[in-house]
């Protein structure tokens, strides 16, 4: 198990190497500049011309790459331009937010998704069936800002049921300990801060939750839906055994291993891809910085972003596969 | 009185999708004595098999229709069975979920897509226990382990932690075999145990069944399409053809003289070492799909070497040409075979 | 492996109804602390974070609106208005040349560090600013330093400005003097820029050490510019935390200010960077007001019963021309053409916020040095089309960039004002491609260029000098503009060196209407950026150039 | 008793016979199978109805709509900085947009664009994608070690394809290329390039290990024709949903650009989701300016979703019944 893990992080740096070259050359040609981006309406060519010298972009492309190995050789990601922050600060202190949300919305879904998911395939045709995955389906088809805008408008703004932005009230100074702000309440027995933060959650994950509902529950339909014609089933049937046990024992605990797999994946994809859901609501997480970064041209915050991207994928890739040998016997990582 | 008695089974599945509706069994008839070993034998598609799903109540609901009898002598009742004889097709799901396993129990053909794969062999033996013995914890995997050792599962103790693509294919067979009998059942169905072993394993395994069968005195009906295995066991032999019987005997009775074309056909299209060189196999010619319906006439028509106008006048009768316990389902019954012309 | 599954699978439950029980009775109190809270905390969203919480070292509005509330410059603009008054100086006075600046400054204020403010903590400040090495010499960091005082003691930087600062002389304990070489327009409104505002040197002398390094690709503001506390300022408030991660600047008031105290115990200043999130978090009444209102939201709210000041304009957007990427700007009748085929009217009427302005000239009129007397260019479409038929350019084909993903106080929505002024110039025969950019850094840079042959840009004044405005593009040869006239070059920077405010206002004066003769751009609209206050708060005195002193906030 | 029959007479009687006992199941093929099961699915058939009024709508629109789509005709009308805006009326059924130009004629043409841009950026994706994951499963399938490493290299990069956040990706696209019809294009097609890749590959090695194919290996058919004649073919038919369920995502993603403000600049070409993105400042005052274009967006992706998925289920064996 330890060799898979270590063996899995050293294919990694072949990767990261060859994207951060593919990303170097990408960036560069990437028009205007950080200096730019700074000053606004306020830069002229000779500033622009000075900052970067100042920040040895007038040098050739190599020569940067070259400082840039060394700096990441020295677990360095270098430094935002836009807020002056070194970019491992600045993610560490976003990158909670987004797990919260993310964390949220795949429990919602995964909540949701899998019962519904069981049902439609055990009532097949019927309209539990229909409903629920045209339903899921609809999810898909919103552009989530759009239900990002009328969720908030909704029950923020009219019916004043959840906060409409941000990850915290004002009122409420919590204590900082994990970053984790939901926890972190737990933790330090500031309780009406954690439900703060709950509230604070609920609106942009389920917004986020929309399109991995849909998949979870379309997957666990289709392998339900496979599982019960297995032959398994039928010789469980055939015990005489109580229905409640083959579903349970039998049919939900075969069916849900590629489920499980997706959630893996989904989880991934949403700690990136939060970028729509965090900018509606002004969610604190690290989508949105990324957002501010591709607009300010912030290069290092990029290239250590999608470092870290690459990293956490493999990661989670490396846990769903370790979570995978602990369900099903046949994968048992050796 | 027979322990099971089959009386005009039949078994259609409604088409649904623009299909027509497939006649699967078509008035089977047949009965199993208590402790004796009963053949149901036929080629792929003869409807061998749905009728065993329609004994043990395990057909899909939606979609198919049963008729006829299949009145089982459950002995003890339970909460939810009358003790005595009762009708299988006519219970319901609880009754019939009482019944499987504890009085009527199936061994089915692929032992390996048969067990659970990511259940351990030990929890798939003790909750049939659980279920209908009440047995839990300790004694549970104690009665297990004896079972598997039973079924001559060595070291059960251990095979009870392991999964099952952990076994080879016999173990396999021989762990289903352990959950099928771990309730003592009164009927058990085994369908095509053995085709899916090797054929060093299928002689073990049916001598395992054997033995079960008489130690408990449990009734066995051995589905199967391999006449080797009907001769090597079975007493009382039921010939399927397109759903409906067409020849019911005693083994020797059978065996000496196949009365039925279809039947004739079967055996003699077994190789045989004692044939002398360069004799031909006589195999039946076309497939089960080359057949008309019962009510039309006989269904083997089309493959039969003997039929005329008479086989289409309606669907023929069960007759008994020779003895009163051979009957026969055909207009020109094979009366002219000697004994020494197919015997085992 | 199942037990430990099982008792991760129980772990996970424990805390999950831990944390809903806990929620579940704690929540009654959550509510009572959202009852109080509004009385003594005032929450206002603005639409960026601050970049750091030295002014000195910021050139952006965001930071200056939260560090304002905590530093105080030499001089400042009244409230409400763009009027120069007195600040920590009581009373200021100049040679006659303009180089020699003293002032008398305030007696008896403290810093929030409980240092005594006096003529050497001011001079200690210029100083300091002066003797600035390394990257803190980048514009990117010293902006507005460089912009009104030039470089540095020692530039080492070649292109940098060279000096104008000379000297700070304590001559008493209230009495600063600050010398220049040159007498400069940005004086003496540099002494009210926020990013000239005086900290306790106790302050400066602790954090000088720490460096804005340039390290690898970007500049490191230094760490103490990061943090809540360090610094100390002499304002109404003190700037007592900044969770970056969410968003979120607090103050608190400051007991020993020397003047008025701040109206609420708590400030509080959060980043939500979408129009519609902030209005939503107003209307929600999430936050008690917020900057940047969509024109079409002022009329909406105001009907919901949400209070929307009309500040003064201090600003103007104009259609940029660059006679160097297209020919046919270089002929005057193209460039009048465009200017009758705009109707500018019209971008009041329906785009601008109450209280906009068609803008004559490239500075709106509450700046000294505006006048009535320029060339007016009315909208009509008929003369359009004749001037451009006279210049033989009919059917004239011109790309238009305009920026997206952007509001400027200047320019509330750039792409319809875009497609409107689009279609006016369809109207006349002239053929537009647009050509959208993002703001930053694309659009910016593609401007300065010069690469956009017409395009909209604007500027808010930093202060209250006709120079401020005019003296940013017409001083002389600009890419942007790609023309050279000395006569217009000549005109702007008469001002520029003139130290008798009378003379140099009506230079400028004259300069307008130079400028608007030659026609280099049109000057489309001066609009007041709308800010927004919930129903139960007595808002502050707003101001044109944005300098709002929450200080005066109290709730109703 | 009857006279006896001639041997041809019964031939022909059994014939009749079999034939009224009605053919039996399987001999369909995949496709034919999957048509039937189609044309019976609610889902599938709503799905088409949708696409088919869209295709009307997309071919016919700008020709039936009765104005200009950046005339401001009305433009003293609207005053979107008062929050006065006009609704549906005769003359313009649905109203009119923030500048005063018609929103029935804008919805009309933007139904062209909002084709054009699905269509497109689908291909992109296929076309590039199939390609990729054709070699890159070849290779794994039939190239032997050296094969399985080209796999292995091709599916790492895909895989950091898939780990960067999409709009990350489609919006450093249109920095470079800057803001255009066809950027929108790319930016999504590079998005879905590996989903497809992913998918043939994958079911490419599916295939690869069928009997068929070792057979064809051990008559020693050339690879080349294999994988041609008997992999490919076989192939396909996930990669055909992901087509039809691209189509929806495209549009979406595209809306999604529009409102990161990327979206095609030209308003002579208004496409529905930079309407949406541009009228839903206005949500408060003139909410229907938004739900026309969203509504267009919501329910054109529902139909390409609907079909994709009815044929995912209609042609996934594992789910015949």
């Amino acid at each position: 198990m330890l060799r898979l893990v270590v063996r899995r992080l050293l294919q990694l740096i072949p990767t990261l190497l060859g994207l951060s070259v593919l990303l170097f050359l990408w960036l560069n040609r990437l028009p205007g500049g950080p200096a730019s981006a700074i000053l606004g309406e306020r830069a002229t060519e000779a500033e622009v011309a000075r900052i970067n010298r100042l920040l040895g972009l007038d040098e050739p492309v190599w020569i940067q790459y070259w400082r840039f190995l060394k700096r990441i050789a020295q677990l360095d990601l270098g430094t935002s331009v836009r807020t002056g922050q070194p970019v491992w600060d600045e993610f560490t202190l976003r990158f909670p937010a987004t797990v919260e949300l993310a964390v949220a919305a795949i429990l919602i879904a995964v909540v949701v998704g899998v019962p519904l998911g069981y049902f439609a395939a055990r009532r097949r045709g019927g309209w539990l069936d229909v409903t629920s995955v045209s339903g899921s389906l609809l999810g898909i088809c919103i552009p989530v800002f759009f239900l990002a805008l009328v969720l908030k408008g909704i029950f923020a703004v009219n019916l004043g049921l959840f906060p409409s932005y941000g990850r915290q009230s004002t009122g409420i100074d919590a204590t900082d300990v994990t970053g984790f702000a939901v926890l972190d309440g737990v933790l330090t027995g500031e309780f009406d801060a954690s439900w703060d933060a709950l509230m604070h959650l609920v609106l942009p994950a389920i917004t986020l939750a929309s399109i991995p509902l849909a998949v979870i529950v379309r997957m666990t339909r289709a392998s339900v839906l496979e599982v019960l014609g297995e032959d398994y089933v039928r010789t469980a049937e055939a015990k005489g055994l109580r229905s409640s046990v083959v579903r349970g024992r039998h049919v939900l605990r075969n069916a849900l291993l590629p489920v499980i797999t997706a959630v893996g994946l989904l989880t991934g994809s949403l700690l990136s891809g939060a970028v729509l859901t965090e900018s509606v609501f002004a969610f604190g997480g690290i989508g949105s910085f990324i957002r501010q970064a591709i607009d300010g041209r912030d290069y290092p915050v990029l290239v250590g972003f999608i470092m870290f991207i690459a990293m956490l994928y493999v990661l989670i890739n490396l846990v769903v596969d370790l979570a995978y040998s602990l369900i099903d016997p046949r994968v048992r990582v050796h | 009185m027979p322990l099971l008695s089959v009386d005009d089974l039949t078994v259609t599945f409604r088409g649904g999708h623009g299909r027509p509706p497939t006649r699967a069994v078509d008035g089977v008839s047949f009965q199993v004595d208590a402790g004796r070993v009963t053949g149901l034998v036929g080629e792929s598609g003869c409807g061998k098999s749905v009728t065993a799903l329609a004994l043990m109540g395990l057909l899909p609901g939606k979609g198919v229709d049963r008729g006829g009898s299949a009145v089982l002598d459950v002995g003890a009742g339970s909460e939810f069975v009358a003790s005595g004889p009762v009708d299988l097709l006519g219970l319901g799901p609880g009754a019939l979920r009482d019944l499987r396993g504890s009085r009527i129990a199936m061994i089915f053909q692929d032992p390996l897509s048969s067990l659970n794969p990511v259940v351990p062999i030990g929890v798939q033996v003790t909750e049939i226990l659980e279920r209908h013995r009440g047995l839990r914890g300790a004694p549970a995997r104690k009665e297990a382990a004896d079972l598997l050792d039973r079924v001559g599962i060595p070291d059960p103790t251990r095979r009870l932690k392991e999964y099952p693509h952990q076994l080879s294919g016999g173990m396999r067979q021989r762990a289903l075999i352990a959950m099928a009998v771990a309730c003592a059942p009164r009927l058990l169905i085994a369908d095509e145990p053995t085709t899916a072993l090797d054929v060093t394993i299928q002689a073990q395994i049916l001598e395992l069944l054997k033995e079960l069968v008489d130690q408990e005195g449990t009734a066995l009906l051995m589905i199967t399409h391999d006449l080797g295995v009907v001769a090597g066991l079975c007493e009382q032999v039921n010939v399927l053809y397109a759903g409906r019987v067409v020849e019911s005997a005693g083994r020797r009775e059978l065996f000496a003289h196949p009365t039925h074309p279809y039947a004739h056909g079967l055996l003699g299209s077994i190789p045989r070492l004692d044939a002398p060189r360069g004799d031909p196999l006589h195999p039946i010619r076309g497939s089960i799909n080359d057949r008309i319906a019962w009510q039309d006439g006989c269904a083997f028509a089309p493959r039969c070497d003997f039929y005329d106008e008479e086989c289409l006048e309606g669907p023929p009768a069960l007759t008994e040409p020779r003895r009163p316990d051979h009957r026969v389902r055909c207009v020109h019954p094979v009366l002219d075979t000697t004994a020494e012309e197919v015997t085992a | 492996m199942r037990i430990l599954k099982n008792r991760a699978v129980r772990a996970a439950t424990a805390t999950l109804v831990a944390v809903v029980v806990a929620a579940g009775c704690s929540s009654e109190r959550g509510k009572d602390d959202e009852g109080n809270k509004s009385k003594d905390t005032f929450v206002f969203a603005a639409p960026g974070d601050p970049a750091a919480l030295d002014p000195a070292l910021a050139s952006d509005g965001e930071t200056f609106r939260v560090t304002r509330q905590s530093f105080e410059a030499l001089l400042k603009h009244e409230s409400g208005g763009s009027d120069l008054t007195g600040a920590l100086a009581e009373k200021w006075d100049s040679n006659d040349k303009g180089t020699v600046w003293t002032f008398d400054l305030r007696k008896n204020v403290k810093f929030h560090d409980g240092e005594p403010f006096n003529a050497e903590a001011v001079c200690a400040n210029y100083d300091h600013w002066f003797n600035w090495t390394g990257s803190y010499q980048s514009s990117a960091v010293s902006y507005y330093w460089q912009s009104t005082l030039g470089g540095f003691k020692k530039n080492e930087d070649k292109e940098a400005p060279k000096a104008n600062y000379k000297s700070c002389t304590a001559k008493d304990e209230n009495t600063a003097v600050i010398e220049v070489n040159e007498p400069s327009a940005n004086l003496p409104g540099g002494f009210s820029l926020q990013a000239l505002a005086i900290h306790s040197p106790k302050a400066i002398k602790e954090y000088e050490k720490q460096d804005a390094k340039a390290k690898g690709d970007a500049i490191t503001y230094p760490k103490y510019s990061q943090e809540a506390g360090t610094l100390a300022g002499t304002g109404p408030y003190e700037i007592t935390g900044w969770n970056k991660g969410n968003k979120e600047v607090s103050l608190k008031r400051f007991d020993g200010y020397w003047g008025k105290k701040g109206g609420v115990e708590k400030l509080v200043f959060r980043t939500i960077d979408t129009e519609d999130g902030r209005r939503q978090a107003l209307q929600a009444g999430d936050i008690d007001g917020y900057d940047l209102v969509a024109p079409a939201d002022v009329d909406t709210l105001e009907k919901e019963g949400f209070q929307v000041p009309t500040r003064d304009v201090f600003n103007v957007l104009y259609l940029g021309m660059a006679q160097g990427k297209h020919k046919a700007l270089k002929k005057p009748e193209v460039r009048q053409a465009i200017a009758h085929a705009v109707d500018r009217e019209n971008l009041v009427k329906t785009q601008l916020p109450e209280g906009g302005k068609v803008a004559t000239q490239f500075m709106p009129e509450t700046v000294e040095g505006y006048s009535d007397k320029v060339k007016k260019y009315e909208f009509d479409t008929a003369k359009a089309k004749k001037l451009l038929s006279g210049a033989g350019e009919t059917g004239l084909k011109i790309e238009f960039c305009y920026p997206t993903e952007v509001t400027r106080p200047y320019m509330p929505a750039p792409q319809d004002i875009f497609e409107s002024v689009k279609s006016d110039l369809d109207k006349a025969g002239i053929k537009v491609t647009p050509k959208p950019l993002k703001w930053a850094p694309d659009y910016t840079d593609a401007v300065e260029a010069g690469s956009c042959a017409l395009h909209m840009l604007g500027w808010t004044g930093d202060f209250n000098d006709g120079f401020n405005f005019i003296g940013t593009w017409f001083a002389g040869y600009d890419k942007q503009w790609g023309f050279k006239n000395e006569k217009v070059f000549d005109a702007v920077n008469a001002g520029s060196k003139e130290a008798d405010p009378a003379a140099r206002t009506k230079a400028y004066e004259k300069a307008n209407e130079v400028i608007m003769d030659y026609l280099p751009g049109l000057p489309l609209t001066s609009s007041p950026p709308a800010i927004a206050f919930a129903k139960d708060v007595n808002p502050p005195e707003v101001s044109p150039l944005t300098q709002e002193n929450f200080g005066e906030v109290t709730f109703k | 008793m009857k006279p006896p029959m001639t041997k041809a007479a019964k031939a022909d009687r059994l014939a009749e016979l079999m034939a009224r006992r009605g053919g039996d199941e399987g001999g369909a093929g995949l496709w034919t199978e999957a048509l039937r099961r189609l044309r019976r699915s609610k889902m599938a058939l709503i799905g088409a109805a949708i696409i088919a009024v869209f295709l009307l709508l997309a071919i016919v629109g700008p020709w039936v709509a009765p104005h200009g789509p950046t005339a401001q005709i009305w433009r003293g009308e609207v005053f979107p900085n008062q929050g006065r805006f006009v609704g549906p009326r005769s003359g313009n059924w649905l109203g009119l947009d923030h500048l005063g130009r018609d929103e029935l004629s804008r919805m009309l043409i933007g139904a062209r664009q909002t084709l054009l841009v699905g269509v497109v950026s689908m291909l992109i994706g296929l076309v590039v994608g199939a390609l990729v994951g054709a070699v890159s499963g070849a290779a794994a399938t039939l190239g032997g070690a050296a094969g399985k490493r080209v796999d292995t290299v091709v599916m790492r990069i895909t895989d950091m394809m898939l780990a960067l956040p999409s709009l990350l990706l489609a919006v450093s696209i249109a920095a470079v290329m800057g803001q255009s019809l066809t950027t929108v294009m790319i930016a999504v097609g590079v998005v879905q390039i590996p989903i497809f890749a992913r998918l043939l590959r994958g079911s490419m090695l599916g295939q690869g290990g069928r009997d068929y194919v070792l057979a064809a290996k051990s008559l020693g058919v050339r690879r080349r024709r294999i994988v041609l004649t008997q992999i490919l073919p076989n192939s396909v038919s996930p990669v055909i949903v992901q087509a039809t369920l691209s189509l929806a995502t495209a549009i979406i993603e595209a809306a999604a650009l529009s409102y990161l403000g990327l979206g095609n600049p030209d308003p002579a070409v208004p496409e529905w989701g930079v309407m949406l993105s541009q009228a839903q400042r206005f949500f408060d005052n003139a909410p229907m300016m938004s739900v026309y274009p969203a509504l267009g967006i919501v329910i054109t992706a529902l139909g390409f979703t609907l079909l994709g998925e009815a044929m995912r289920e209609a042609l996934d064996p594992r789910l015949r019944g």
